[in-house]
């Protein structure tokens, strides 16, 4: 009478059963890292910006001229770029100061990168930014200049019916 | 072993507790109560009376088994009565049934 | 009694008045003041903008870049679905039209972020039936989407990627075999799904006419999306009016006569397929080209006005930019579906059990934030 | 002598039963009848008869308490919850004393003082089955009937109003 | 009372030598076994205040799996939880309620500010409708940036919260 | 394309057959038309623009003109069951004076305006007589400043 | 510089620690003293090297009636209380594990070296630490007694249940009886524990628990009936012992679905947890319950979860019977794990059901199936297939 309630019933446990079996898709994060390959990065000449991760930015300081551009960008934005005095002689940079960026603020746009015409603001692969105080989440122009190592080493690979990370 | 005055004495007294309900209440589940207790006590008695005769008995057992099942049947119609009279009047005061019948 | 948001009064009788929300498990940021008699709920009173975040205001102090980010947050589960009409209606204004190839890539994330979106939608109905492997695996499925989705638009959910003009950013180069790859463990993944959830007989036993719709009540009511197509109406922006190169494509739409929640459900999942399908043939089309029509200094609309409506993953997505010639626009209109299916949840909602209400409400696909922009 | 389990036994059945009838709320009031009911079981293990007592548990602890608290949580409203009669009470006090002195009296000068059990006990359950099947088994039926009888009226009693 | 200063020096110094001790042998390995018990065992409150529920709800997700520092992906009764995720936007009509709703958890009880508009207002810095930063409201006790923060992200903060725990006196 | 925008101008043209110079035609594109009308004539307008087979409204809102002391009142109404006018989005327009923000409500014509309606109600403080409820739907209960669509309300931070 | 009070607070704090310690060290010395004053030391003796000495220490124990084989041990640790918290606390780790893999997820991973395996050990430290709220509205007496019945509730069902022939607590004629009328009971705990939080989440899970228990209660004894039938007998021994050469499972298939399902609804688990639908009513009955109160009412049902498991497997899967190169228990121990996962697993693939649905269930299709089984065992009986 009822073949298709028992039946689904059955079916389901089988489904549920199965997936026991096969192999986790998760990703163990302190231990495991996802594989970025490169952040964003934007092409001033041709104007096009190049496939990559949002994250936190970079700050080449050789290059930055202090124009303002990029807080300019932000402004409306989430407002979270200052542009601040630096320590330091910079020639190419006559009023010393470059940009600093609140990440409590931050929204992760790029729009700021679209925005540098020097090819100096990037962004970079690295997203852990937690922070128990408020305060560590302003991050200097000095803060930014660091390039972040690279951590990551397993990929999200899909194939025959699994995903895992590898 | 005890003799049989002390558990009829018991069974007397569940008796006048539940007649005291009966008489002094005027809350229904408070009437149930109370006639939920004389039940109980004469289950009471039942399972004495025929434990303590002479070869002992299991009539006793039995009959308050049925007892037992009457009493469920009083509780449950007794239960039904009290939540409509509720549900009509507002109230379980015995004394305020009035309209039962609708 | 009182316990954060969620509180009872009683009317005396049968009548109990429960406000389900903001903080109840089975609400989400909303909040429903259902008046119930009995089992039965006899009305419904919607409580919404806890998340009122006031995006139209805000939208005339913003230029029509910086409005992206900003236009997107409300369904960020749909970002390029909010985010295309958006660009599309400035696109008008500013007198741009996108690349070839900028369109393509637009619909395929405008695919991807249907598919992530049901997803979601699929998981957190899963969790109201209280079907908790239905919340884990679209939820672990939509990974891989938005590991897609993410090697084209750099963060997980918030692109910001298609500007005026057209993208920002090119696909990577093998983007096609991995979506492949994706799209044929995902189909395999729907036969589990179906076996798991679809065709089990008490998910079945939950949503079968439950929450019936019926077609006259859909079209006055204005509902919209999948639950529009739910009742045998087969309305979808991408073949009336087809915008980037849908036309160009070949779907179908998946329509269910039933209109309960099931046939909601169902309608979903098909559409999953059909989004895969899209975006397969959009995979064989895509040729190589420029991406983005640069447009010099600040974009500048021109005064009057333009809307445009596209589907988003919740149905029509509607913008009505007004310019007045300035940088910002003059006023931003947006009419999202999830605020026109919220008359229809309080249709539903009278007259059905209590004990049905996250059956309905859920299947609506209802997203509070959009809906309070 | 009176043995201490039962006396402490029959003496938390009368308490809890007073208590039943006593309490201020209506609520402890059914939980103390549960427990007096429970009283009344451990008598039943005393007397010997287990199953009676397993039976007791299970039909008056584990239905008809659970009834009642379920009929209490239902219906309650706080402007009777103390519904008590003035009169009567001291009416009824008198009445149940006078009552239970007049039994306790005559029974202590009856035979009933020296009525002392058999050591062997039946506690046979077969024996239970067998008289319900061969010798009641018309108060069998009849109680089946009378129970289904009170099912089909509370539940039309609790439908009629309903709708 | 008793406020002659040599008796009580030589009071605080009687206490002290036994404070130390029970310090030592008693309280702190209670202070560990019930601190190693909150950090493992952080239950969330089920409160979506905006669009960041999304990435929690993927972060409960088999990719991520919270559950794995031993926090339960829906729970019910906030009766019984300990921390209490601020999925982002707060506004002026939801601020009373997540208020309310901080102040029914049972002691003790952790915030997480999770998101831009959590942490401070973030895009919406100058709506009509939104709260700057919830930390006006509540005590936040750790911050996660991102708009929203990935489930790494978050996962990073609730490190930062069992190491925050770690260290806490009982 | 003037073959194309023959339904368009097939619907235009009968609505002016209906209403003669009641209405103004603000322009009829490729599946657009919008057509202003006097706040007075604008309920018969939208029963007229449902005789012609437009369902549902998809979208209702106002802007302010403080330059003109007017709000102007748009519905976008279209329809969803024939496939011919599926492409259409019919706009319907009108502006009222902003010392009376008062119109006629048309939740008996459309149902599906009504939350739209309450929404523009509470963003201009415009009354639509004989709507059911009017009260705040998306803004906070103790909203007590002046309604936060108009132009002359200045959001926080931005004086 | 603190002041004279606070001087005395940290006395008081610290006479209480002493308190607590001294008969650990003060006691042992005062002994010590007391011997050589020459009195009577044997017993001072015997206690000082059972301290040190755990044979010795046992063996005193066992002279004051503390044995392995007296009752107190039998009720406090095994079979009794500490065994059953000890397999409820290793259930719910286990759920835990088995429905994170269901889901392709990890589940606990960190409490505990290896695989989270002291995840239930932190939640009960938490719980322990955890501010206890007593809601003002609530009824105080009643919402204290909740866990504390639900707990005495869990632990009074085991007192007859044996585990093999020689471990026991208590040995009944009507064993098999004995548990229901114990598990009648929890309808009014949950009822108590709803109607004490006074708040209407609560108490919505509470009518839903009672609707259900009360709905499903007559099928689960219907269920038994046909063994009963079968072997002639309450005696759960008998019933294992009748076991020998088939299982009851095989005989009575539709009593063992029967009692499985009404196994469910009892611990109100998928598709039968209603009382405490998160997304519906908050988490039922359990709603104002906070840290170890909590902790105790999700123990008492887990305890429960055990008890009727191993219920499960004494009538169905004959027990503790299997080749004798194995001791009884191990094969109850291995049959029982088995019944907890079967019970476990509709939580990772089936949702939940509407309460109508779930009466329907159980009133209609439960009860007349348990009587159509009643019947097969009345069959069967006659037939003499046991």
């Amino acid at each position: 009478m009822n073949y298709k309630l028992i039946s689904g019933i059955l079916g389901a446990f089988a489904v549920g059963f199965r997936n026991i079996f096969k192999r986790r898709m998760t990703l163990r994060y302190p231990e495991e890292r996802l594989d970025i390959e490169s952040g964003y990065t934007f092409d001033a000449k041709s104007n096009t910006g190049s496939a990559g991760f949002k994250g936190r930015h970079i700050l080449y300081t050789d290059k930055c001229t202090g124009c303002s551009l990029c807080a300019i960008a932000c402004e409306n934005i989430a407002d979270c770029i200052d542009m601040v005095q630096v320590e330091g002689n910079w020639p190419i940079n006559p009023k010393n100061i470059m940009p600093q960026i609140d990440y409590g603020r931050c929204v992760f746009c790029g729009f700021c990168v679209d925005a540098c015409p020097f090819d100096c603001l990037f962004m970079t692969p690295e997203y852990e930014l937690s922070a128990t105080d408020k305060r560590k989440l302003v991050h200097t122009p000095f803060q930014l200049a660091v390039f972040p190592e690279k951590k990551g080493n397993v990929k999200l690979i899909s194939d025959d019916g699994v995903a895992y990370h590898d | 072993m005890e003799p049989l005055i002390n558990y009829f004495i018991v069974s007397a007294a569940l008796l006048c507790v539940g007649i005291y309900g009966l008489i002094a209440k005027r809350n229904a589940i408070r009437l149930l109560f109370a006639v939920e207790i004389i039940i109980n006590a004469a289950i009471i008695n039942f399972v004495a009376f025929a434990r303590y005769h002479d070869t002992p008995l299991i009539t006793g057992q039995t009959f308050s088994l049925f007892a037992i099942a009457l009493a469920a049947t009083e509780a449950a119609v007794g239960l039904a009565i009290i939540v409509q009279a509720f549900r009509l009047n507002n109230d379980i005061d015995v004394l305020e049934l009035k309209k039962l019948r609708g | 009694m009182k316990n954060a948001g969620m509180n009872i009064e009683d009317k005396g009788g049968d009548q109990l008045v429960l406000h389900v929300g903001p903080q109840h498990p089975g609400s989400g940021h909303f909040r429903i003041i259902v008046t119930v008699d009995g089992d039965y709920i006899v009305g419904a009173k919607p409580d919404p903008g806890y998340v009122h975040r006031g995006a139209e205001k805000m939208a005339e102090y913003r230029d029509y870049i910086q409005n992206i980010p900003h236009l997107e947050r409300p369904v960020i589960i749909d970002a390029t679905g909010v985010t295309l009409p958006y660009v599309l209606t400035a696109e008008k204004i500013i007198d741009v039209e996108a690349p070839e190839r900028a369109q393509y890539i637009r619909m395929i994330m405008a695919e991807l972020n249907r598919i992530i979106s049901h997803l979601y939608w699929l998981g957190i109905y899963g969790i109201f039936l209280g079907h908790s492997t239905m919340f884990m695996w679209p939820m672990g499925d939509r990974e891989l989407f938005i590991d897609l989705a993410e090697s084209i638009g750099g963060t997980r959910v918030t692109f910001s990627y298609v500007v005026p003009g057209g993208v920002r950013n090119d696909m990577p180069t093998n983007f096609k075999e991995r979506a492949l790859k994706t799209f044929d463990y995902f189909e395999r993944r729907i036969e589990e799904y179906k076996k798991i959830f679809f065709n089990n007989p008490i998910m079945t036993a939950r949503t079968e006419s439950v929450g019936i719709l019926s077609p006259a009540d859909a079209i006055k009511l204005g509902i919209t999306g999948s639950n529009l197509r739910a009742v045998g109406i087969d309305s979808d922006t991408r073949k009336d009016e087809p915008y980037c190169l849908y036309d160009r494509v070949d779907f179908e739409i998946p329509t269910r006569k039933e209109g309960d929640s099931y046939a909601r459900c169902i309608v979903r999942l098909e559409e999953l397929q059909q989004s895969m399908n899209i975006m397969k043939q959009v995979l064989d089309l895509i040729e190589p080209g420029p991406i983005k029509q640069v447009i010099g200094g600040v974009m500048r609309g021109e005064p009057g006005e333009a809307f445009v409506r596209t589907e988003a993953a919740r149905g029509t997505m509607f913008y009505h930019i007004v310019s007045d010639g300035e940088k910002n626009p003059y006023r931003v209109k947006i009419s999202v579906p999830s605020f026109r299916n919220l008359i229809g949840m309080t249709h539903l909602l009278v007259g059905s059990k209590l004990a049905d209400m996250p059956a309905i409400y859920w299947s609506l696909d209802y997203w509070p934030v959009e809906a309070d922009r | 002598m009176t043995d201490v389990v039962f006396l402490v036994v029959s003496l938390l059945t009368v308490f809890f039963a007073i208590l039943a009838l006593e309490s201020r709320e209506l609520v402890y009031g059914a939980v103390a009848l549960s427990l007096s009911f429970l009283g009344a079981a451990a008598l039943f293990i005393l007397l010997d008869s287990i199953f009676i007592a397993i039976f007791q548990v299970l039909v008056y602890v584990g239905s008809i308490a659970i009834l009642i608290v379920f009929v209490i949580m239902l219906v309650r409203r706080d402007k009777w919850a103390n519904v008590t009669g003035g009169n009567e009470r001291i009416l009824g006090i008198i009445a149940a004393v006078l009552l239970f002195s007049t039994i306790t009296y005559f029974s202590l000068s009856s035979s009933l003082t020296s009525q002392y059990p058999n050591p062997t006990a039946i506690s046979n359950f077969y024996e239970i089955g067998s008289q319900l099947i061969n010798d009641y088994w018309l108060i069998l039926q009849l109680t089946g009937l009378a129970l289904a009888v009170s099912i089909i009226g509370a539940l039309t009693m609790a439908k009629f109003e309903n709708r | 009372m008793v406020n002659d200063p040599t008796l009580n020096l030589l009071v605080g110094k009687v206490s002290d030598i036994l404070d130390t001790t029970i310090e030592k042998n008693v309280r702190e390995p209670v202070r560990f076994l019930v601190n190693w018990g909150r950090l493992y065992s952080l239950w969330p409150v089920h409160l979506e205040t905006a669009c960041c529920s999304i990435e929690f709800g993927a972060a409960s997700g088999p990719r991520h799996d919270v559950e794995r520092f031993g926090m339960l992906e829906a729970f019910g009764s906030l009766r019984q939880c300990d921390v209490l995720v601020v999925q982002g936007t707060v506004t002026r009509k939801m601020a009373p309620r997540m208020k309310w709703v901080y102040e029914q958890m049972p002691e003790p009880k952790w915030v997480i500010a999770m998101g831009a508009c959590a942490i401070s207002g973030g895009l919406y810095m100058d709506s009509y409708n939104v709260l700057q930063g919830v930390d006006k409201i509540v005590p936040v006790d750790v911050y996660i940036p991102g708009c929203p923060p990935r489930p790494e992200t978050l996962i990073q903060g609730i490190i930062e919260l069992q190491n925050k725990i770690r260290k806490s006196k009982v | 394309m003037p073959a194309k925008l023959a339904t368009e101008n097939q619907l235009a043209k009968s609505l002016k057959d209906q209403f003669k110079n009641k209405i103004k035609e603000e322009y009829v594109e490729s599946n657009r038309i919008k057509i202003s009308t006097s706040p007075e004539n604008l309920k018969n307008l939208a029963i007229a623009v449902k005789e012609l087979g437009f369902e549902q409204v998809m979208s209702q809102g106002g802007t302010d003109y403080p330059e003109n002391n007017v709000y102007r009142i748009e519905y976008h109404i279209i329809c969803v069951s024939k496939k011919k006018l599926r492409s259409i989005i019919f706009s319907i327009m009108t502006e009222i004076p902003k010392d009376k923000p008062e119109i006629e409500t048309l939740i008996d014509v459309f149902p599906s305006a009504e939350f739209h309606e309450q929404e523009t109600f509470e963003n201009f403080g415009i009354t639509f007589i004989g709507h059911p409820r009017l009260e705040k739907l998306l803004l906070p209960e103790d909203w007590d400043d002046i309604p936060p669509l108009r132009k002359d309300y200045i959001l926080p931070g931005r004086g | 510089m603190e002041t004279f009070e606070e001087f005395v607070k940290r006395i008081l704090i610290i006479l209480f620690w002493f308190i607590l310690i001294s008969p650990l060290i003060i006691f042992p010395i005062l002994f010590l003293v007391v011997g050589f004053l020459g009195i009577d030391v044997t017993i001072v003796n015997e206690i000082l090297t059972a301290t040190i000495d755990p044979i010795k220490a046992y063996k005193l124990a066992e002279r004051y009636g503390l044995g392995f084989n007296s009752t107190f041990f039998k009720i406090a640790a095994f079979p009794g209380f500490t065994f059953a918290a000890l397999v409820a606390t290793l259930t719910i780790l286990y759920e835990r594990k088995l429905m994170a893999k269901a889901q392709l997820r990890v589940g606990p991973l960190y409490a505990g070296r290896f695989e989270g395996i002291l995840q239930p050990i932190a939640d009960l430290f938490k719980l322990l630490g955890k501010e206890l709220v007593v809601p003002e509205k609530a009824d105080k007496m009643f919402f204290w007694a909740a866990p504390i019945l639900s707990i005495g509730l869990a632990a009074s069902l085991l007192a007859v249940i044996p585990l093999s022939p020689t471990i026991y607590i208590a040995r009944s004629e009507f064993s098999l009886l004995i548990p229901f009328a114990i598990i009648g009971f929890s309808p009014l705990v949950v009822l108590i524990a709803a109607w004490a939080s006074s708040n209407k989440f609560a108490f919505i899970g509470g009518l839903r628990a009672l609707h259900q228990l009360a709905a499903y209660e007559i099928p689960m004894l219907l269920s038994i009936l046909g063994i009963v039938i079968l072997t002639g007998s309450f005696d759960l021994m008998k019933i294992v012992e009748a076991q020998k050469d088939m299982w009851f499972i095989f005989p009575q298939f539709l009593a063992a679905i029967i009692f499985y399902i009404t196994i469910l609804s009892e611990l109100e688990r998928i598709p039968f947890d209603l009382p405490e639908a998160e997304t519906e009513i908050v988490s039922g009955w359990l709603t104002e319950y906070t840290g170890m109160h909590f902790g105790l009412l999700q123990l008492g049902v887990y305890m429960k979860f055990y008890a009727l498991a191993l219920l499960f497997t004494l009538l169905f899967l004959g027990g503790w019977n299997g080749p004798a190169f194995l001791p009884p228990i191990v094969w109850l121990l291995g049959k029982l794990f088995f019944v907890i996962t079967i019970i476990i697993f509709p939580r990772a693939v089936l949702p939940r059901l509407r309460m109508d649905q779930l009466i329907r269930i159980g009133w209609a299709w439960l009860i007349a199936l348990s009587f159509i089984n009643l019947f097969i065992a009345v069959i069967e009986s006659s037939l003499g297939v046991i």
